[in-house]
């Protein structure tokens, strides 16, 4: 049993609350511990490393990781978001003495940053082999083609994230490929989503995400699998919006990638919070236990 | 009293890195004129007591340039020569030099762009610590 | 007796370096009795400036401070031979390439300037005379590589009455220009003015042709090399097979089809086209039947002329020549892990132009019928995208592929023709239509062959409904783009051919930051290498044309002919040295040699080393590597380096 | 008409200040157009990608700093990526932005800076995001009052919002994070 320190960061904690929820199904499967940080605070998402100068964009998520050098030696944070700027600072704080000097000061104590900082598929294939998942396996996946989303903040910028091929990131799939799911050729995989354009300038998003999934559609794929709450909005919350603003009718799932793990290992759609999406219909593929 | 705040000697190969620092020149790449260079038909002619002795003549720092790993003109010549300064990178402590005064890397004909790079990063270098 | 002369190079010195200043110092310098400086020393009255204070003043050695050594040092060596002194009593010292082009602080570089001049001085006064040794020369040039610039070189010094081998690694000679349909700015059939030659080549009496052959040692230098080559056994007998094609018809093994670039499918033995020189089957034996599962023969069994040998061996010849053309040619950029935006070969109907040129030609699998990979329907819109892996530093190719822009023009041309009907769309960056007629041919695509050209290049490629999206922008609209194309063509960039670098290595020649052979010098060494006597011709120097590649080619069989019609060559003299009356007869000297120049002699009192002059390349390693300093390589002794550095520090 | 003698010279500063914030050679960019052949906003910029960087290669600062492009890149790094020129296309976007910023250029894209605005405040308010209260903020402040209000019946089925704000216990230090940006003069806009 490895223990890791958990940040959830807001969207875990509200509208993507069934993220946290089927991750920690499958973490505790695995005999994965979870400690979230304990007062941990937002990471300052995309506004804040784009106003005021951007420096909150470091200042934010370096607390949090000052909070988890106290903790485990790794800090797991799911939502995509969170785990670029919880890296972005650590990055920032490692060459820039004089930031650490500051950020140290409004912490009252030296800052904490090296602790390491993973992403959830990270430490998932880091704590589960493909072949020990598929042996678990209570509900085989088999005949589901998951178009693997991973957007853009989880593999940019490289020399930041260090995380898998910038242009054709592939870490999900042997995952999911232990489930029994297709994971068939995807073109849209970093594509970005319009991000937090959502409210400010919806035409953005909505034509970002549309064309996300139209190709999605046009390369077979059931349901496409994120690991971004944000990311998640965009294609599945904002679906409808979609639909109304292209006159499309669009009804593509959108997981998480917990979501599928937690689905193969035979939780109900509803355990894993999959019945909150706007869009839960696998078509024929079934969800039944077998 | 001088301009040129240090001076460092460096023996370059004839037939890559003195053409790569040609080429710089060709390319007009500005560079510190710190640099004064010994020509030689290959890096497996420098011998390490020549680097010391640049040292005790009150250079500042040595660089050492060659061709590429296998892109010897003479074949192997750059392998006798790495060998040979990776021992004396190592001694230099011991003799009271300062390892980052000396410098040893390889620059092709064909790269005058990187010539420029490592006589500008190596000068700095060198003024660092000396 | 020591004369300095500074040089002006007009204003590309003197504009940053003070000659007079220069001068005034080098008059102050141990043993100088002269100094002047002059405003072209390379120009005729620059060199007789030379020779008169030479001649007047007496002078025994000469530093000559100027442009790099690698461009005029031959240059003043002859001047002043020409003036009576031994060519070896010069230094010179680089004030141009490495101080007055890259510095612009007068003082600093005038200071510079001065050091070097000093350290010139130094070292050209512990020089001694040398003499130029000589050696004799085999008339006889291997030809490396069977493209279109190898069959020229070979015509051209065969013709001359030298003796060549050309030595082909594939089964046939003709390379890739054997490929292309018609091609650019003529619309030449490739063919037709290719295979005349390529059979030129086999009936011509001064050439031996080697296919299935390759370069596998190489020893000595200029005028005297000994190469091994060795010829891959084909499992037929050459002079027997009559190229029926009836083994080719009846083998049941499959194998790839690399000269249509994998469209259609071949034979494990097989001719790969019907004009091949020489027309001989060969056996891939990695997917032969026999020899995999160890059953089969059918091809001995048809072949009416006895022409099958399983048993056949690799044969290793060693031959002597006194030149050698490398003419390997290229290979094609592999665009699939680099450009994961375009489905890294996910997609069937996004090719690379050289697989376009095969499904144009009528001599292809699709006998010259227009069809996608995908379901061989004959597309309609078609979009060809320039610089694919090159320009492009982001997957580290910043050349320019120099035939890109002419080939899509062509291709469009040729689409046209195929397919009346038929819309081409090209995305480029730039047109480079530099040669002659050249840019009237790629604007006679757009204006007689309606071909759309969009300045711009593409981001992204994805399928929609059975055909490709592909989106870009148009950056003189200002604006993105999207086609929706029935087949995408790629002009990929050129990289050297396979194994060039390993080749190179043999050869002792370099390689360029992109792994093209290196020319001697950009300008004024274009078919020459750093290595005397090994010469460039056609795409393996670099991207190039069919028209380039053979003028490159015939200038490199003139440098041959040159080389080969001396009875002796000079050799330079700049060797090992040892002073065998120290030697203490360790022979650490002859472990490094990477030439086997040094050899074992007897003495009085056990053996002492001896240096083969006509082998030694002049490398120094042995001077290094000996412990008591006794063997030293002459120009280059321990006293003259140690001169400069003690000079130079002054 | 554009007096390219003049604006090269006039825009020089702000260029170089540019380069050298975000690290780019803004004179390597050969306008392919990369850049904006990948990203998925420029069809709501008023310049885009490739375009901002030949403004700023002829000096049109002004242009650059005003641009929507500015403020409307989601700095998704998608040009960055594939930009045969190795540019950071995003980061010369960001640090014209945090330029404009400074400079108190801030009449361009009014909604969005509100929404960024709104966000941090929320955050310093609570340490956490809350949503809700950011979405009826937002909205009241731009009269558009039904704006993504659709989505919130099912949200609330759903038990995906919370009707009361997060608050976390030091709230103290999260505050001097926000004043360290807010050093001297307070924030901007
Ligand atoms: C798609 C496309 C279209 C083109 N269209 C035109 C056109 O229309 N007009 C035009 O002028 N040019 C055109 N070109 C360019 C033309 O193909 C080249 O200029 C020409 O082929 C170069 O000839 P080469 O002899 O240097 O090299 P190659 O044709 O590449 O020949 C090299 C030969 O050397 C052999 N070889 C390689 N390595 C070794 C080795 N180690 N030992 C022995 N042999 C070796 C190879 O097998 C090959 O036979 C086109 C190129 C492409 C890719
Ligand atoms: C502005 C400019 C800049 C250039 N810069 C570069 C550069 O940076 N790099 C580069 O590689 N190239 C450059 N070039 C190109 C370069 O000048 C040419 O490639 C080169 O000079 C061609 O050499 P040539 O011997 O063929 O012709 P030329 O230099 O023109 O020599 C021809 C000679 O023949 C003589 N002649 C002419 N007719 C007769 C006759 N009937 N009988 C006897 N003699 C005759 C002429 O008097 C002349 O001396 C440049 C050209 C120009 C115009
Ligand atoms: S000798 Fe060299 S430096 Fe002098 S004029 Fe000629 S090219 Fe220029
Ligand atoms: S090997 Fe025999 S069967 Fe094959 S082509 Fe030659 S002669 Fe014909
Ligand atoms: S032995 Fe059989 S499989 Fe092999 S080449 Fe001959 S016919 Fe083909
Ligand atoms: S020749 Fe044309 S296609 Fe080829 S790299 Fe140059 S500009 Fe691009
Ligand atoms: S290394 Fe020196 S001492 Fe030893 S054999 Fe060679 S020349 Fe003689
Ligand atoms: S200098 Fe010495 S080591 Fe080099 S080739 Fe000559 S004899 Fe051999
Ligand atoms: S970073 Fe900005 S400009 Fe670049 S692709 Fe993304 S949205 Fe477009
Ligand atoms: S992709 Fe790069 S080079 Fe091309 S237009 Fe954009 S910034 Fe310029």
């Amino acid at each position: 049993m490895t223990d890791y320190s958990y940040f959830p960061g807001c969207s875990l904690t509200s509208s993507a609350a069934e993220y946290d929820v089927s991750f920690r199904l499958v973490a505790a499967a695995f005999g994965i511990g979870l400690d979230e940080l304990a007062d941990w605070n937002c990471c300052g998402a995309s506004p804040a490393p784009h106003h005021w100068g951007g420096e909150l964009g470091i200042l934010l998520p370096a607390r949090n990781l000052h909070i988890a050098g106290a903790g485990h030696p790794s800090v797991v944070a799911p939502c995509a978001g969170c785990y670029n700027r919880l890296k972005y600072a650590q990055f920032e704080l490692e060459r820039n003495p004089e930031l650490r000097e500051r950020t140290g000061a409004a912490l009252d104590e030296a800052v904490r940053y090296q602790t390491e900082v993973l992403n959830v598929i990270q430490l998932l294939n880091r704590e589960i082999a493909p072949d020990d998942l598929s042996e678990r396996v209570q509900r085989r996946l088999s005949g589901l083609r998951l178009g693997t989303y991973y957007g853009c903040v989880l593999v940019r910028p490289p020399e930041v994230v260090r995380y898998d091929d910038p242009n054709n990131p592939v870490k999900m799939e042997p995952l999911l490929n232990a489930t029994g799911a297709a994971t068939p050729h995807f073109p849209f995989k970093t594509e970005c989503c319009g991000s937090y354009m959502g409210l400010a300038k919806k035409e953005i998003v909505l034509q970002a995400s549309k064309r996300i999934i139209e190709v999605a559609l046009e390369c077979g794929i059931d349901a496409l699998v994120t690991v971004c709450p944000l990311c998640h909005q965009n294609l599945d919350l904002r679906q409808s919006q979609i639909n109304a603003a292209y006159g499309t009718d669009y009804h593509l799932p959108v997981l998480y990638f917990t979501q599928a793990i937690g689905l193969a290992l035979g939780h109900s759609p509803a355990e894993l919070g999959i019945n909150t999406h706007k869009n839960a219909d696998f078509g024929n593929w079934t969800l039944d236990v077998g | 009293m001088p301009k040129t705040e240090v001076k460092i000697i460096g023996f370059l190969c004839n037939w890559c890195s003195y053409a790569g620092a040609d080429m710089a020149g060709t390319a007009r790449m500005k560079q510190p004129a710190s640099l004064r260079v010994v020509r030689l038909p290959c890096t497996g002619r420098v011998n390490p007591l020549l680097v010391l002795k640049a040292f005790r003549e009150g250079a500042d720092g040595v660089l050492v340039s060659g061709c590429h790993p296998g892109d010897c003109h003479y074949n192997e010549g750059n392998y006798y020569a790495r060998r040979r300064m990776e021992v004396l990178e190592r001694m230099l402590p011991a003799l009271g030099i300062d390892p980052a005064r000396f410098h040893y890397t390889w620059v092709s004909a064909s790269e005058g762009a990187k010539w420029a790079d490592v006589v500008n990063e190596f000068t700095r270098r060198v003024k660092q610590v000396i | 007796m020591l004369g300095v002369f500074v040089c002006q190079c007009g204003t590309n010195i003197a504009a940053t370096v003070s000659t007079d200043r220069v001068v005034q110092a080098a008059k102050s310098m141990l043993g100088v009795v002269h100094a002047e400086s002059i405003q072209y020393t390379c120009s005729d009255p620059g060199q007789r400036a030379i020779i008169d204070a030479i001649q007047q003043k007496g002078l025994t050695r000469v530093v000559m401070a100027g442009c790099s050594p690698r461009m005029h040092e031959t240059t003043f060596r002859r001047a002043i031979g020409r003036a009576g002194m031994n060519p070896f009593m010069l230094e010179m010292v680089n004030i141009r390439e490495q101080c007055s082009w890259i510095h612009s602080d007068i003082d600093e570089a005038t200071e510079k300037a001065i050091d070097l001049v000093r350290k010139g001085v130094a070292r050209v006064r512990r020089q001694k005379p040398l003499q130029a040794g000589s050696s004799p020369v085999t008339r006889r040039a291997l030809v490396i590589g069977g493209g279109v610039a190898g069959i020229q070189a070979a015509l051209d010094i065969a013709d001359a009455g030298i003796p060549v081998t050309l030595v082909e690694k594939s089964s046939t000679i003709g390379g890739n220009m054997a490929r292309l349909d018609k091609t650019f700015p003529s619309l030449d059939c490739s063919s037709c003015i290719l295979t005349p030659r390529m059979v030129e080549v086999k009936q011509h009496e001064n050439i031996k042709l080697m296919v299935n052959s390759e370069v596998e040692k190489v020893r000595g230098y200029i005028g005297n090399f000994e190469i091994d080559i060795r010829k891959k056994a084909s499992c037929v007998i050459e002079e027997n097979c009559t190229g029926c094609l009836i083994c080719q018809e009846k083998c049941p093994s499959k194998a790839p089809d690399d000269f249509n670039v994998c469209a259609g499918e071949s034979k494990a033995i097989s001719i790969p086209f019907s004009q091949a020189v020489p027309l001989v089957a060969s056996l891939r034996k990695e997917y032969c039947r026999l020899f995999i599962k160890g059953k089969c023969s059918v091809c001995q069994k048809v072949c009416p002329a006895g022409a099958i040998d399983y048993e056949q061996e690799d044969i290793v010849v060693t031959e002597k020549f006194g030149a050698v053309v490398v003419a390997t040619g290229f290979g094609l950029y592999d665009w699939k892990q680099s450009y994961p935006t375009y489905g890294m070969g996910m997609y069937p109907d996004v090719i690379n132009a050289l697989k376009y040129e095969r499904l144009l030609s009528a001599s292809g699998p699709t006998g010259g019928r227009i069809e996608r990979p995908s379901d061989g329907k004959e597309p309609r819109d078609i979009v060809f995208i320039s610089c694919i892996g090159s320009r492009d530093e982001s997957v580290g190719r910043p050349q320019c592929c120099s035939i890109g822009c002419m080939y899509m023009a062509k291709q469009a041309i040729l689409t046209k023709e195929h397919i009346p009907d038929s819309q081409s769309y090209i995305f480029y960056i730039d047109v480079r239509a530099a040669g002659k007629g050249y840019d009237e041919f790629t604007r006679r695509a757009q204006t007689d062959f309606g071909a759309i050209y969009i300045r711009g290049r593409v981001g992204k490629i994805y399928p929609r409904g059975g055909k490709l999206v592909v989106m870009g922008t148009d950056t003189l609209a200002g604006d993105q783009v999207e086609i929706e194309a029935d087949l995408v063509v790629l002009a990929t960039g050129l990289t050297p051919a396979e194994g060039a670098g390993q080749l190179a290595r043999r050869l002792n020649i370099s390689t360029d930051g992109q792994g093209f052979m290196a020319e001697g010098h950009p300008k004024l060494k274009p078919v020459e290498t750093n290595t005397g006597g090994v010469f460039l011709a056609g795409a393996c120097q670099g991207p190039k044309d069919i028209p380039a590649s053979v003028a490159q080619a015939g200038a490199a069989a003139a440098k041959v002919i040159g080389l080969l019609s001396q009875e002796e060559l000079e050799t330079s003299p700049m060797v090992a040295e040892v002073n065998q009356l120290k030697c203490a007869g360790c022979f650490k000297c002859r472990d490094v040699c990477p030439y086997g120049a040094v050899e074992a002699q007897d003495a009085r009192d056990g053996q002492v080393a001896h240096v083969i002059a006509s082998l030694c390349q002049g490398c120094g390693l042995c001077n290094v590597a000996c412990p008591p300093g006794v063997i030293s390589l002459k120009g280059y002794t321990d006293n003259q380096l140690i001169a400069e550095v003690v000079e130079v520090l002054r | 008409m554009i007096n390219l003698s003049q604006t090269v010279k006039e825009g020089a500063a702000v260029v170089a200040e540019i380069e050298r914030r975000s690290g780019q050679r803004i004179t390597a960019c050969l306008q392919c157009g990369r850049c904006t052949s990948t990203c998925v906003a420029a069809f709501a910029f008023d310049y885009p990608p490739h375009r901002l960087m030949h403004l700023l290669q002829i000096g049109l600062v002004e242009e650059v700093l005003r641009s929507e492009t500015a403020q409307l890149c989601l700095d998704c790094m998608t040009c960055s990526m594939r930009c045969p020129m190795k540019i950071d296309v995003a980061g010369v976007i960001e640090t014209a932005k945090a330029i404009a910023d400074e400079a108190g250029l801030r009449d361009t894209e009014p909604n969005l800076r509100l929404f960024r605005r709104g966000f941090l405040n929320n955050v310093c308010r609570h340490g956490r995001l809350h949503e809700t209260t950011l979405l009826l903020w937002f909205n009241f402040r731009t009269g558009k009052l039904t704006n993504d209000l659709s989505l919130a019946p099912l949200l609330l089925r759903k038990k995906k919002v919370r009707i009361f704000p997060p608050r976390i216990k030091n709230m103290r230090q999260v505050r001097r994070l926000f004043q360290q940006v807010n050093r001297g003069a307070g924030p901007p806009g």
